[in-house]
């Protein structure tokens, strides 16, 4: 018999190697001689987006298109240490670093063009399209390529480069008691999934799942999408599937043909909902999502076979043979 | 406030190349007079071994092979430093890294790999954290008097007391397995020399901390040393540690010619880390009205053969051990335990991933006890802006869990499904009466 | 060893005569989705390879005087395609269908599927439940041989080393007949079978006037369940048959396997399994195939 | 060694090669087209997916010599030649972000052509089922499965065009 059942899951993730290590991201902003602004930062892209996200904020800051960013991140000599590409902790902290090097370089830019337009203050300048503007009037302008090229001449043909540091804030606990600020920020998300589990098999299916995910901000929606997607088939993987069946130290399950990955079959439609509730300390208010997108997934799913079938599953991999055996001493 | 890029889906800046097969990943560098590497890997969980590596050595088209001591400073990891890069004198997983072989090609290297001896002195090894908290276990490293490498204590109000007046209380252990990243890309790099510097081409999550990590195996600055992090085929916390930068790095700097090695998919399993499995025992209580008063739990997570991350993962863990709800008495124990498994580490969600297998059940449970919805009783304690965590931090800023609660719950329709499910069997209840 | 010779034929009698001439030295490859790991693994070690990929000869399904012939090279993909197949033999495109991934049904062949002899082999309990026939063919003579006595022991079949297997042959399906195949494994694609189970129906008045069903998985390697069939046929369909017949089938498969890793897990799930894909026969064998 | 004769992607390759050398050896070593990527080396993660006479296989399941007389269609040759101009299944990838690491997409879009070609109006179960041989760790494959949606109607709209 099939029968199907509904579950939740709701976490919450602190963002950052925590307790007070020094959780440091450093980055350049470099105004290159064609006008277009390179950045130089050591942080990964594994996949996740860091590329695209950490330029869509530089791009902001300087106003303009997001083509118009270089983006260096591959090679320790021309980059500055960023931290790892790990503990959801790109888009706070070296998005942090980024756009105060960016907003760096824009105060640095607008000093210049200050000088260039041969004008009394900065009040009232406005940055687009790779121009400084008079807001009040626009026809007074001059491009980022023009500024380069002044600064250029002025410096020995060398470039305008400006430095950015961020450092989260957090405490290191108390050794006995384990009181203090551990993390910063947290995000927070939730699952729900509807289940039907085979009681002759054992074989759960995820039928309906739906992620609500707080993002502080979305710097790109389609990315948060992307990795609330991929967070849930890992999830998913985690919580029915995955077992590298250790014996004695030995894994049993070393390939990919009998450590079981989820495919595209085995995974269903996934409503996606974005939660924007920006952080104060975040760039543009946009917390970390990377960890936190497959973290209720297990949890909803085992309270969803619970509500299938009345047996709680305290042990995952929830694999076939596992349920069946609990379903029938239940029944007992 | 308006963005121009912010907040747009923007298509990613990486995508093009990747969508033409134009995007590099490690194995797909080539170089002229590369010469190829092997790793030779413990098939024993805890043995004395030694190694004669002379049949290797003497096979034709075989440059080289290394072990410990080429290594001059033969030791690495991310917290302590308890890995070596080849094995000295024991063993302590299978996969254990205990010999480089560089040949001509792949093939003579796979070759020779096979004719190196490994004498192994197997002893008595230990697999279940916590039996491997006990005295008498098997010391995983001998240098730690236990193989408890870690114990993070949280502590707030007094739990003995409000158990008391708790008007239920949920007892339960929870498991989880040890699983794998599984990213799609395989380990795979290449070293070359440029001048005196060491060149190290590899996919990782953290080039800087690599560089210092092969500067210091290989004793030379840090200046020496250069990271090329190109394509990178997925990570999820399985390229924190390092695997192969320190073998491919020494083998340049002494051949002076580039090295490359591409793990095979087995290899990458036995070559990285894992997610911590762990056995959580919670005691959870509330009032009759769902709110949580108190909660009790022991965490224990097996770091395996060696510590990588877990210090941090465990106190994460702990750190994350009530879920999103505020409870008033806390008490947490975390332990990190070597054991011979395979060594755990990072991975997506770091020790927070674990916990709310135990405590959303815990909810669950509670909830229905009482009979309030899985809605409700998360409404009743979760955060909301202001409220203070077990660490006794203030959530300031950015705490919209409710509004995920209750998006999943307008999608989903957990509430009347619950109370459907009541109302069923209550009925049912009836006609047996 | 290593491999230095391979042959890439596009005639049977070539074929033949390599493998006379090679014997024991020499491996056929079809699809290459098992052998090429056996290659890498050292399980097999051939000096020889001859690829029968392109043998136009045994890639086609005919249907000649009401028998269905498969030619060992086909493909499932071209299985699953197949004009020649008729509707109520459902379970053999399911089965097809349900082998490993689009690339590997590409590629991998149903004559390579059986001789194989992996137990958890999906084609090949279809292929017993129909009664089927293989046509082994060596440079000199051709034998005929069931499928049901061909299997050996785990990975060991009735082949010797100058053989090819040419074709698999079975009785076409009539009206009232229907072959329905439901498995289990662990995940919805790529998955290796934990059990499956093909059941052959005739039915007449209501009653199984002919069942025959096979195991998957479930031993050394597919087998027949006689036991099972005797029991149901000729008997009038009822849930009560249906449930003992499950009960009878979970009992044998629970002795065969005893003290197996699965066991109980096997003999337990056997029971919906088997219902499933008797349902599905019954389903096929009653629309007569529409 | 053996000599073979093969077409990749339109062009003519008369290779040496090993005897017992798989494909994806011939296409990534020998050739140097390293779009295709080998994941398992067992033909489960499908990332080495080609086609080979016009369906797909895994390339690290065949030998090379089998693909002697074949035409192959890698990564590199689904792009039109000498033009910029993606494919729709690769204008599609892009838009509906369906690429993160990366490494399963060569693979992906090659059963995704496979799939379209064959079928210019599948549904999304249809689409699931033709990259069920293709892993993917990072998208949990729902953008993948929009990607190849919205390439069918690109295809779709675009053999319309061409009609007119």
């Amino acid at each position: 018999m099939k029968k199907r059942g509904k579950g939740i899951g709701s976490i919450f993730y602190g963002t950052g190697y925590g307790n007070g290590f020094p959780d440091v991201s450093n980055a350049i902003a470099e105004l290159l001689p064609d006008g277009k602004v390179a950045i130089y930062v050591g942080a990964t892209e594994v996949g996740q987006g860091a590329k695209t996200i950490l330029s869509q904020i530089a791009a902001e800051v300087l106003g303009i298109p997001l083509q118009q960013i270089l983006f260096v991140c591959e090679d320790t000599a021309t980059t500055p240490d960023a931290g790892t590409a790990a503990a959801s902790r790109q888009t706070y902290n070296t998005g942090n670093a980024i756009k105060i090097a960016s907003e760096n370089l824009r105060e640095e830019i607008y000093r210049l063009a200050v000088e260039h337009l041969k004008i009394n203050s900065k009040v009232g300048l406005k940055m687009a399209d790779g121009k400084v503007y008079l807001n009040s009037f626009p026809s007074l302008a001059v491009t980022f390529k023009e500024i380069a090229d002044t600064f250029s001449k002025q410096n020995k043909r060398k470039t305008l480069r400006v430095e950015g540091s961020f450092t989260a804030l957090t405490t290191k606990m108390d050794e006995e008691t384990g009181q203090g600020a551990p993390y910063w920020p947290y995000t927070f998300s939730v699952y729900g999934v509807e289940v039907e589990v085979d009681t002759e098999t054992g074989l759960v299916e995820i039928t309906k799942a739906v992620c609500a995910q707080d993002v502080g901000r979305a710097i790109n929606p389609k990315l948060v999408e992307g990795q609330i997607d991929g967070g849930f088939a890992m999830g998913v993987g985690y919580t029915i599937f995955e077992d590298l069946g250790l014996q004695k130290g030995e894994m049993k399950n070393r390939r990919f043909s009998n450590y079981l990955i989820p495919t595209a079959l085995d995974i269903p439609e996934l409503e996606k909902i974005i939660i924007e509730s920006p952080e104060e300390t975040a760039p543009y208010g946009a917390k970390g999502i990377g960890e936190p997108v497959m973290i209720g997934v297990a949890p909803a799913i085992l309270n969803a076979i619970y509500d299938a079938v009345g047996v709680r599953m305290t042990e995952i991999p929830v694999t076939p043979e596992k349920l069946l055996k609990a379903i029938n001493k239940a029944e007992e | 406030m308006k963005f121009k890029t912010v907040g747009h889906s923007e298509v990613r800046v990486d995508a093009m190349a990747k969508v033409i097969g134009e995007a590099t990943y490690p194995e797909d560098f080539y170089m002229k007079d590369m010469l190829w590497g092997k790793t030779l890997r413990s098939t024993k969980a805890h043995a004395h071994v030694n190694l004669d590596t002379q049949d290797a050595e003497k096979m034709e088209g075989v440059i080289k092979v290394f072990t410990y001591r080429d290594v001059p400073d033969n030791h690495h990891g991310v917290v302590l430093k308890d890995h070596e890069v080849f094995c000295s004198k024991k063993v302590r997983r299978i996969g254990d890294p205990l010999a480089f072989v560089v040949a001509i090609s792949n093939k003579i290297a796979e070759k020779a790999l096979k004719t190196i001896k490994v004498e192994y002195n197997e002893i008595p090894a230990i697999f279940d954290p916590v039996e491997a908290m006990m005295k008498d276990a098997p010391l995983v490293h001998e240098n730690h008097k236990s193989n408890i490498i870690f114990h993070y204590k949280l502590r707030r109000g007094n739990i003995e007391e409000a158990f008391k007046k708790c008007a239920v209380i949920i007892e339960k252990q929870y498991k989880c397995g040890m699983v794998d990243h599984g990213f799609l890309q395989p380990e795979a790099g290449l070293a070359y020399m440029d001048g005196d510097t060491v060149v190290v081409c590899a996919a990782t999550q953290y080039p800087h901390f690599d560089q210092l990590e092969v500067a210091e195996a290989l004793h030379i600055s840090q200046e020496k040393v250069r990271i090329i992090n190109p394509a990178v085929g997925g990570a999820f916390g399985g390229r924190e540690d390092i695997t192969m930068q320190v073998h491919l790095a020494l083998a340049t700097k002494v051949l002076g010619r580039p090295i490359k090695t591409v793990y095979s998919r087995e290899e990458s399993f036995l070559a990285h880390s894992k997610r911590h499995p762990m056995v959580m025992t919670y005691k959870t209580g509330a009032d009759a009205n769902g709110k949580l008063l108190a909660m009790e739990a022991e965490l224990v997570g097996d770091t395996g053969a060696y510590a990588s991350w877990a210090i941090n993962v465990m106190r994460k863990a702990g750190v994350h051990a009530t879920g999103p709800y505020e409870i008033p008495n806390v008490k947490v124990d975390s332990y990190a335990v070597y054991t011979n498994n395979p060594f755990a580490g990072a991975m997506r969600g770091f020790g927070a991933t674990q916990v709310p297998i135990a405590h959303e059940q815990q909810m669950d449970m509670i909830a229905e006890e009482l009979d309030i919805d899985p809605i409700t009783i998360r409404l009743i304690n979760g955060f909301t802006l202001g409220s203070t965590t077990a660490t006794g931090q203030v959530l300031s800023d950015s705490v919209p869990l409710k509004e995920c609660i209750e998006a999943v719950e307008n999608s989903l329709g957990i509430k009347n499904h619950y109370e459907e499910k009541m109302e069923e069997l209550a009925m049912e209840a009836g006609v047996g009466i | 060893m290593e491999i230095n010779k391979t042959f890439q034929e596009t005639e049977v009698e070539a074929v033949l005569s390599l493998l006379d001439q090679y014997q024991d030295n020499s491996k056929i490859i079809a699809g290459g989705t098992d052998i090429i790991i056996q290659l890498h693994q050292g399980r097999v070690n051939p000096e020889v390879l001859i690829d029968i990929s392109n043998l136009n000869e045994i890639k086609e399904i005919k249907q000649i005087e009401g028998r269905i012939l498969i030619g060992s090279a086909t493909t499932f993909t071209s299985l699953m395609k197949s004009q020649v197949i008729p509707k109520n033999l459902w379970g053999l495109i399911e089965a097809a269908s349900q082998v490993g991934s689009p690339q590997i049904r590409n590629a991998a062949t149903i004559g390579g599927n059986i001789c194989n002899g992996s137990p958890a082999a999906d084609i090949v309990p279809p292929l017993l439940a129909l009664n089927s026939q293989l046509v082994i063919a060596n440079k000199m003579t051709e034998r005929k041989v069931p499928l049901e006595t061909f299997f050996i022991d785990k990975g060991k079949v009735d082949l010797k080393n100058n053989e090819l297997l040419s074709y698999i042959e079975f009785e076409n399906i009539k009206e009232n007949q229907g072959l329905g195949f439901t498995k289990l494994g662990l995940r919805k694609a790529l998955a290796i079978s934990r059990i499956s189970v093909a059941v052959f129906l005739e039915m007449k008045d209501g009653c199984f006037n002919e069942i025959r069903i096979a195991t998957g998985s479930c031993g050394k390697f597919a087998i027949r369940e006689k036991e099972v069939e005797d029991f149901m046929r000729n008997k009038q369909v009822t849930d009560e048959l249906i449930e003992a017949g499950a009960n009878l089938y979970s009992n044998i498969i629970l002795k065969r396997l005893a003290g197996r890793h699965g066991s109980d897990y096997k003999s337990e799930a056997i029971k919906g399994i088997f219902k499933d894909g008797l349902g599905k026969a019954t389903h096929l064998a009653k629309k007569g195939g529409v | 060694m053996k000599k073979i004769n093969l077409k990749i992607n339109g062009s003519e390759y008369s290779l040496e090669i090993d005897e017992n050398m798989r494909l994806i050896d011939l296409i990534r070593d020998v050739v140097g087209l390293t779009g295709t990527k080998e994941g398992c080396g067992e033909g489960e993660c499908g990332a080495c997916t080609v086609i080979m006479g016009g369906v797909t296989v895994n390339s690290c399941m065949v030998l090379a010599f089998q693909a002697n007389g074949k035409e192959i269609l890698t990564i590199e040759g689904v792009k039109g030649k000498g033009n910029d101009k993606l494919h729709p299944i690769q204008k599609a990838f892009l838009e509906e972000g369906a690429v993160q690491c990366g490494f399963c997409i060569p693979g992906m879009v090659l059963s995704a052509k496979a799939l379209l070609d064959e079928n210019n109006t599948p549904s999304r179960e249809e689409i699931r089922e033709g990259i069920s041989g293709n892993l993917c760790r990072c998208t949990g494959y729902n953008k993948i499965v929009d990607a190849i949606e919205k390439a069918a109607y690109y295809l779709v709209k675009e053999a319309e065009d061409n009609e007119i």
